[in-house]
């Protein structure tokens, strides 16, 4: 009953803005078997405040978050509000308490209209037969009122990545939600996006919501912040003030040491030119755009970038030069061989290497040894067959010597690819492609999901490649890694890719993005 | 190959103990049956008849003072049927009663093993050494059926629901054919095979589908799915006729009659026959009306329909096929009956 | 009847008769199905649960003298044996496709045990008397559609209540949203605080309790007598009817019907005497099935998540003991955004 | 599919334990099932294990019945490991049986030594044939082959009976006109069913095993299987792959039709296969997907079966009981996480 009035309270918070509430979790622990996701994490909300909690890949914000939820269970701890523990068994409960979430991976059913999703579980349209008409108006408004814009008749599986993020939290509103959890929520959005985004939460924030912003990305947990946690390997370093902490100091408390130096590009006129698209095109598919006519070129020793947010046609560009989409006009060239639409196993054959973006769809196989891993690609070669048996010795010497080359943390060349850490499964594939002296490296988000040492060790490899004249086609959605490694960028929206002057700034690249620039810019 | 030679020696032996009893069988000691039919001894029809064959083979041998205790194995594919015949040859049972078409493999097979044991394969090309098969010739009393359909028959229609176009259960479908053009010879006849013998389901629409083509009656040709035929002729208001053993009591107001294979009595004198080592060495027992083996069983409450000079008619006709002076061909092709010409019936 | 009247309406009312009447169990079974795989379970069990229907559908009626006593039995029968297969599949995570073929053996095994061993033999066996066909007063006077639509057994009408009372619960109601959700992306389900798994079993029971009613239908309404083997494979049929029809209620019954007609107009070929071997007229629906699911239906595809079992959650023992037992379950926030 | 490849494992004997007790629950259960029928359960099982392995001839009828579902499971198996589901295999074992037996009798003029392998071959591609249609609707069109696969055995069923009944039937025995000597199968052990088919089938297993481990064409197979993103990505020709994989799965259920016909009738029966298909993934499943631990599991399936067909005999217990006893074990297995996917 207690916790009852406890929510009185913050319910009253709406109309007398000087009512608090606090929301925490107390020495909350979680492990996934051998792995220790959260040691006694304790962090905390306060009504009208927006709460950055930083850190790397796998530090373990998300699992807190989940936990928050309900959608993990802790091993030990427990959350409350205002000191009074409430149990969070479900997401059930969550929602019940005033709890929404907002997924890194958004939850929304693709074959459902957005309507469809926003009340999908709201118990407030749990009638027997669903008046969609009153609903839909009732949501036009809320959706008004927020400024947020969003065809509802849509099939989710329709809409683009920014839209799908503003359904989420549209989704919360609808709900009611007093607490708001964003993981990850500028990872798929331009920076113009995220000054929208920004707003949009401030406002919410003055609406006395608590926010919970879940980010591994210090300029937007600085710029969006009241106050910042930063986690490191499943505990809390510590909580402060926005204002009264200074982004190197985040960063020693993210990293636990000093940022290392970042990666120095020598000076090289690039080769002769490996890779050339000539007007090339690509049918649209689910919801991804058409790509028309494409002009780009790549040059041994010259690494180009391509900027862009995520689903642009970046992934498909990618997959069309390694042979694994139908190019429906204009022509791929390789070193001067036309290779457009060649079968995949011929290109890459031909010297393309290729980090795919989803490593857990593409890159690897999780069941399998790391050995089955390394000759995913070259198990052909007659270096690992003979007359069509795998030649075991070879194999098992091949992957010994990509480990220690690449020192890849694993109980053994046997383990299964699951038990290792994403960073070190990148470094696998990284290494495999490398291995196989490529003339063309594609390379698509090849640090997403890395540790900050993991990220600077993949840069290095990759400007080592470009000193021994590989072309690399670099494509990522985080602007600083392709400003720090492209000798050219371009900017992909759309399905169009749109060539940028020399040492474009971060403002030029973004307008690009959201198509501010026009592409009479002329092709790179 | 030595092996061999022992084997052929222990057979000779064997067999020659066999015969040896067998002449000696008045006052023979007691002996093991055992029972494999092709489903479960209590459905209703098939296996249950042989079951009961066996069974009043016992109390036969009883009076002559052989008491024989029976097993029996239900449910069986043809492979386990095979494993089930020789588990009883090994265990010394003296006869062992394969009682399902599909099961003639499994008894040659074992028969050759087990030369000491008498095998009795239902339905099956030839008889050999320890092996005998018997075969109820229902196309005389599935004629006989056709034929009282045929003068039942107020449509002038009259139809045969049959399970597989196997060649013993044709007989009996084109048996009917015959029969009821015997009857009438302008009547038309349909038949129809489900390719189940208990998807009672479908036996009720395939008669359904007779039935709604002008048919009144009719004849039975499958197992348990008969009661498919029933539930259909009952709805319609229509009669039916049933096989292999009386049915009537299921569905007393639509078993005009049923046309009885005695496959009990077959049975019996078989496993009596065996028992008593009387079977003759290589005969094929196909044994039909003149032999006794096919009756018509009338259900008492729709008895008193039938005209008394139809029950006559019906009378002379089984006369007349016991006496031989009617033979019925068997046609193992559907429609053959349709063809073929009444007067060859006769023979002189 | 000769190869002339197959133009002739006598001939195709009394054949779209007899397809509604081969369809009735076949659109019970796969209305089941469909709202079951809807929500991301296959259950290739409902065979057996035809089964179980027809046998547990007869001895009630049987011993009760009512049939509709019979239905209700059989209903509750087939919903139980799918309550097993729905722990299993769901809160166990064992593979639904083994799952249901494991279920087939057992149910199909212990119909035919319990009609063995309650009758000593068949002959006790009394008919029900079928339930009898009821002629809806002036809809059966229709020309063509009349008699073969509403001349039937009353269990016919209960069809036509059936599917849109389906097609309600599926595409309209709320119910039905998240089912269709939880066969897309259960994890969405999970995370809009909807229980999933209970969720499934619900979808999972309604399937089962629908094949029972399927077998009893059989057993009890068309033929009124249990037969070891009656239901003959029109479990798996059901499962392709409800691929063929593309999963929606309206299509799935139509398919059905389809099917019927189809199956029951190899019977009256034969009947005309058509000089095609039996065999390949009975093999007429199975191919039409083919077809149907390779080149109409064979796109749209199983729901994504069906035989990918949701993982459950677990409180460990530690975190009970530490979350006090007066713990106040949280109550919902009233609504309210000015 | 939650199915799992068999993976090293840490505490290995805990499974073997587990299944231990699986066992006894199991008989434990159908216990309970046999004393209300007034059955003492513990003499049944006696009686089962003297039917299974009480003498030379009860060892090798479980190898005989073994056979053919060593075969189907494997054939399962090869199928599931390149990610699709072949509930055909029992069809496919018909089309092989119907292949022998149309060789078999009408010889083609084959010199002896050459019959036994033709024939062998001719139910292999006819298996092959009959499961590579629901691999092209599948892989082409998008159609389950898991609907397809069991119409196919609807269809497979109708043609054998036609047959049978039909232009091969044999005058009155519902079963084909019969081989001819040369074709049959030679007996292992004088006086018992085991022929040589069941060394055919031990062989497939080892060579299956053999090409899914160590060859490239089972390393491209498993990798369809577990990933088949990362098949395409490393350029392997998925579709290919994937339909010579279903039309060999085919084939090996055909060989179970052929080793029926040649080794044990001798001509095609009514009824050939008393659902060694649907056996056949049941232990493709228990053996984990495991070539090897398939000829140990269908040898164990297969004891139960005979030896219960023993002990129906000796007490007169129904047939169907066995059936409910193997499907309570079999649940049982499934409701422990034993053949669950280890993450």
């Amino acid at each position: 009953m207690n916790s009852r009035s406890t929510l009185r309270r913050i319910v009253r918070a709406e109309k007398a803005p000087a009512a608090t509430w606090r929301f925490e979790a107390v020495k909350v622990s979680k492990s996934y078997g051998a792995v220790v996701a959260n040691a006694g994490v304790s962090v905390d909300l306060n009504a009208g405040e927006i709460h950055a909690v930083l850190g790397e890949n796998g530090a373990g914000k998300s699992t807190i978050m989940k936990i928050l939820y309900g959608m993990e269970l802790p091993d030990a701890g427990h959350i409350a509000i205002d000191g009074q523990a409430l149990r969070i068994s479900s997401p059930a409960d969550a929602i019940a308490a005033g709890i929404a979430m907002v997924h890194q991976h958004f939850m929304l059913v693709p074959s459902l209209t957005v309507l469809e999703n926003l009340i999908l579980g709201n118990r407030r349209f749990g009638g027997v037969l669903t008046d969609k008409r009153a609903v839909q108006a009732e949501i036009a408004a809320l959706a008004q009122r927020y400024r947020i814009e969003v065809d509802l008749q849509r099939p989710a599986g329709k809409l683009s990545v920014g839209e799908q993020q503003r359904v989420e939290i549209l989704k919360s509103l609808v709900r009611g939600a007093r607490i708001l959890i964003l993981d990850e929520p500028t990872a798929v959005l331009t920076p113009q996006e995220v000054k929208a985004l920004g707003l949009t939460l401030r406002e919410l924030a003055q609406e006395r919501h608590g926010i919970f912003i879940v980010t591994h990305k210090l300029p937007e947990a600085l710029g969006l912040s009241d106050r910042v946690s930063v986690m490191r390997r499943g505990s809390l370093i510590g909580t402060w003030p926005t204002d009264q902490i200074t982004s190197s100091e985040l960063v020693m408390h993210m990293v636990g040491r000093s940022l290392p130096a970042s990666v120095s590009r020598p000076e090289l006129s690039p080769g002769s030119t490996v890779l050339e698209l000539k007007s090339t095109c690509i049918p649209g598919h689910a919801g991804r755009p058409e790509l028309r006519d494409i002009n780009l070129q790549i040059a041994a020793g010259e690494i180009v970038g391509i900027a862009g947010v995520e689903g642009n046609g970046q992934q498909e560009l990618a997959e069309a030069i390694a042979g694994l989409r139908h190019v429906s006009a204009g022509e791929v060239l390789l070193s001067g061989n036309v290779i457009t639409n060649a079968p995949a196993a011929g290109i890459l054959a031909a010297g393309v290497a290729h980090v795919p973006e989803d490593r857990h769809r593409d890159g690897v196989v999780l069941d399998f040894s790391l050995t089955d891993n390394a000759i995913l690609v070259d198990h052909e070669i007659p270096a690992f067959q003979k007359r069509g048996i795998i030649d075991r010795g070879a194999v098992v010497r091949f992957t010994d010597r990509l480990i220690d080359a690449y020192q890849i943390k694993c109980t053994g060349r046997d383990a299964p690819m699951r038990s290792l850490s994403g960073g070190n499964q990148q470094k696998l594939v990284l290494g495999r492609e490398l291995a196989r002296r490529p003339k063309l490296l594609i390379a698509v988000q090849p640090t997403r999901g890395l540790d900050v040492g993991a990220i600077d060790y993949v840069h290095r490899q990759l400007i080592e490649q470009r000193s021994a004249g590989v072309a690399i086609l670099l494509i990522s959605t985080e602007l600083d890694e392709v400003l720090a490694l492209s000798d050219r960028i371009v900017v992909m929206r759309e399905g169009r890719v749109i060539a940028l002057p020399n040492k474009p700034s971060i403002e030029t690249i973004g307008a690009a993005m959201l198509g501010s620039i026009d592409r009479t810019a002329g092709a790179a | 190959m030595e092996i061999k030679n022992l084997k052929r020696l222990q057979t000779a032996l064997v067999v020659g103990t066999v015969s040896v009893l067998g002449t000696t069988a008045g006052w023979a000691k007691d002996a093991k049956v055992a029972y494999i039919p092709c489903g479960q001894v209590n459905d209703g029809s098939w296996s249950e008849a042989g079951y009961d064959g066996v069974k009043a083979a016992k109390d036969a041998l009883a009076k002559s003072g052989t008491n024989i205790t029976i097993d029996y194995t239900e449910n069986l594919s043809p492979s386990q049927a095979e494993v089930a015949a020789r588990d009883y040859a090994t265990k010394g049972y003296q006869t062992v009663v394969l009682h399902c078409g599909t099961f003639a493999n499994a008894a040659y097979n074992a028969g050759k093993d087990f030369p000491n044991t008498n095998f009795l394969i239902v339905v099956a090309p030839k008889s050999v050494k320890n092996v005998w098969t018997y075969i109820p010739a229902m196309q005389d009393i599935s004629f006989v059926a056709g034929y009282l359909a045929a003068k039942m028959s107020k449509s002038g229609a009259v139809g045969v629901v049959a399970s597989f176009n196997f060649s013993n259960i044709t007989w009996q479908a084109e048996g009917f054919r015959l029969g009821a053009r015997y009857g009438n010879p302008k009547i038309k006849t349909y038949s129809n095979y489900i390719n189940s013998f208990d998807d009672a389901g479908k036996a009720k629409e395939a008669a359904q589908a007779e039935i709604d083509s002008g048919a009144d009656i009719i004849y039975s040709a499958t197992d348990q799915a008969s009661r498919g035929i029933y539930a259909a002729a009952e709805a319609n208001g229509d009669l039916a006729i049933a096989c292999y053993s009386d049915q009537s009591n299921l569905s007393p107001k639509t078993v005009l009659a049923s046309a009885l294979a005695n496959i009990p009595l077959l049975v019996e004198n078989m496993v009596s026959d065996s028992v008593a080592g009387k079977l003759v060495a290589d005969k094929v027992y196909s044994v039909g009306m003149a032999g006794g083996i096919g009756e018509l069983a009338l259900n008492p409450e729709l008895a008193k329909t039938i005209p008394p000079e139809v029950a006559k008619e019906v009378q002379s006709l089984m006369a007349s096929i016991k006496s031989g002076q009617i033979k019925i061909p068997a046609f193992s092709e559907p429609g053959q009956s349709e063809q073929y010409d009444l007067n060859g019936l006769k023979s002189k | 009847m000769t190869l002339s009247s197959l133009i002739e309406l006598s001939f195709w009312i009394p054949l779209l008769a007899a397809g509604v009447r081969v369809a009735t169990p076949l659109v019970f079974a796969s209305l089941g199905e469909a709202v079951s795989e809807r929500a991301g379970i296959l259950n290739v069990g409902i065979e057996g649960m035809m089964a179980l229907g027809a046998i547990v559908g007869f001895l009630v009626a049987y011993w009760s003298g009512h049939s509709w006593v019979g239905l209700l039995a059989a209903a509750m029968a087939g919903l139980v044996a799918s309550l097993i297969f729905g722990f299993l599949t769901i809160f166990r995570g064992a593979d639904q496709i083994v799952t249901g073929i494991v279920m087939n053996i057992l149910l199909l095994g212990l119909s035919s045990l319990a009609y063995a061993s309650i009758f000593s033999s068949a002959h006790v066996v009394a008919q029900l008397t079928a339930i009898p066909v009821f002629r809806v007063p002036w809809l059966s006077d229709l020309p063509v559609i009349g008699r073969p639509f509403f001349a039937q057994s009353p269990i016919v009408y209960a069809v036509y209540l059936l599917i849109p009372v389906f097609w309600l619960l599926l595409e309209h109601s709320h119910w039905g949203l998240s089912v269709r959700a939880a066969g897309e992306n259960p994890e969405a389900v999970d995370s809009a605080g909807i229980n999933i798994w209970y969720l499934r079993l619900q979808a999972v029971s309604i399937g089962g309790a629908m094949a029972g009613l399927a077998g009893a239908i059989l057993a009890v309404v068309q033929i009124g007598a249990y037969v070891d083997g009656m239901i003959a494979g029109r479990g798996f049929i059901a499962l392709a009817i409800v691929v063929f029809g593309g999963w929606r209620p309206w299509r799935v019954a139509a398919a059905a019907l389809l099917f019927g007609v189809v199956d029951a107009f190899q019977l009256r070929l034969q009947v005309s005497g058509v000089p095609i071997p039996s065999p390949f007229l009975i093999g007429m629906p199975y191919i039409l099935t083919i077809v149907v699911v390779a080149f109409v239906a064979g796109r749209a595809g199983y729901p994504a998540a069906i035989n990918k079992p949701y993982p459950l959650r677990h409180f460990s023992r530690s975190a009970r003991k530490l979350i006090p037992a007066d713990t106040a379950v949280v109550h919902p926030l009233p609504q309210e955004h000015s | 599919m939650s199915m799992s490849v068999d993976t090293p494992d840490a505490d290995r004997w805990r499974p073997y334990l587990l299944g231990a007790g699986l066992v006894l629950a199991s008989m434990t259960l159908t216990g309970l099932v046999l004393l209300p029928i007034g059955i003492n359960p513990i003499s049944a099982y006696v009686q089962i294990l003297k039917g299974a392995f009480g003498s030379l001839n009860a060892v090798t009828e479980d190898l005989v019945y073994a056979t053919p579902i060593i075969l189907t499971s494997l054939s399962v198996i090869l199928a599931f490991r390149c990610g699709l589901w072949n509930l055909g295999s029992d069809g496919q074992l018909y089309l092989g049986a119907i292949a022998t037996v149309g060789l078999g009798f009408n010889r083609f003029g084959l010199p002896a030594p050459a019959l036994l392998p033709a024939m062998a071959i001719a139910a292999f591609a006819a298996g092959a044939v009959w499961a590579a249609l629901p691999a092209v609707l599948r892989l082409r069109f998008g159609a389950s082959e898991v609907i397809v696969t069991i119409m196919m055995n609807f269809l497979a069923v109708t043609i054998a009976t036609y047959l049978v009944g039909g232009p091969w039937a044999s005058g009155i025995t519902p079963a084909t006109a019969p081989i001819v000597p040369d074709g049959f199968l030679p007996v292992l052990i004088p006086g018992t069913r085991l022929n040589a088919n069941f060394l055919v089938a031990i062989a497939a297993a080892a060579i299956l095993s053999f090409v899914l481990r160590r060859t490239v064409f089972g390393y491209r197979l498993r990798t369809i299987g577990q990933n088949i993103g990362a098949a395409r990505y490393a350029g392997m020709p998925v579709n290919r792959i994937r339909f010579l994989s279903f039309a060999c799965a085919g084939g090996l259920a055909g060989l179970a039709g052929f080793g029926e016909v040649a080794g044990i009738y001798h001509n095609l029966p009514n009824g050939l296969s008393p659902g060694f298909g649907y056996t056949g993934i049941v232990v493709a499943l228990l053996a984990r997907l495991n070539p090897l631990w398939a000829v140990i599991v269908a040898f164990a399936l297969a004891a139960l079966n005979v030896g219960s067909g023993g002990m129906q005999r000796a007490m007169g217990i129904p047939v169907s009981l066995v059936s409910i006893m193997e499907a309570v074990l079999i649940l049982l297995v499934l409701s422990t996480r034993l053949l669950e996917r280890r993450a």
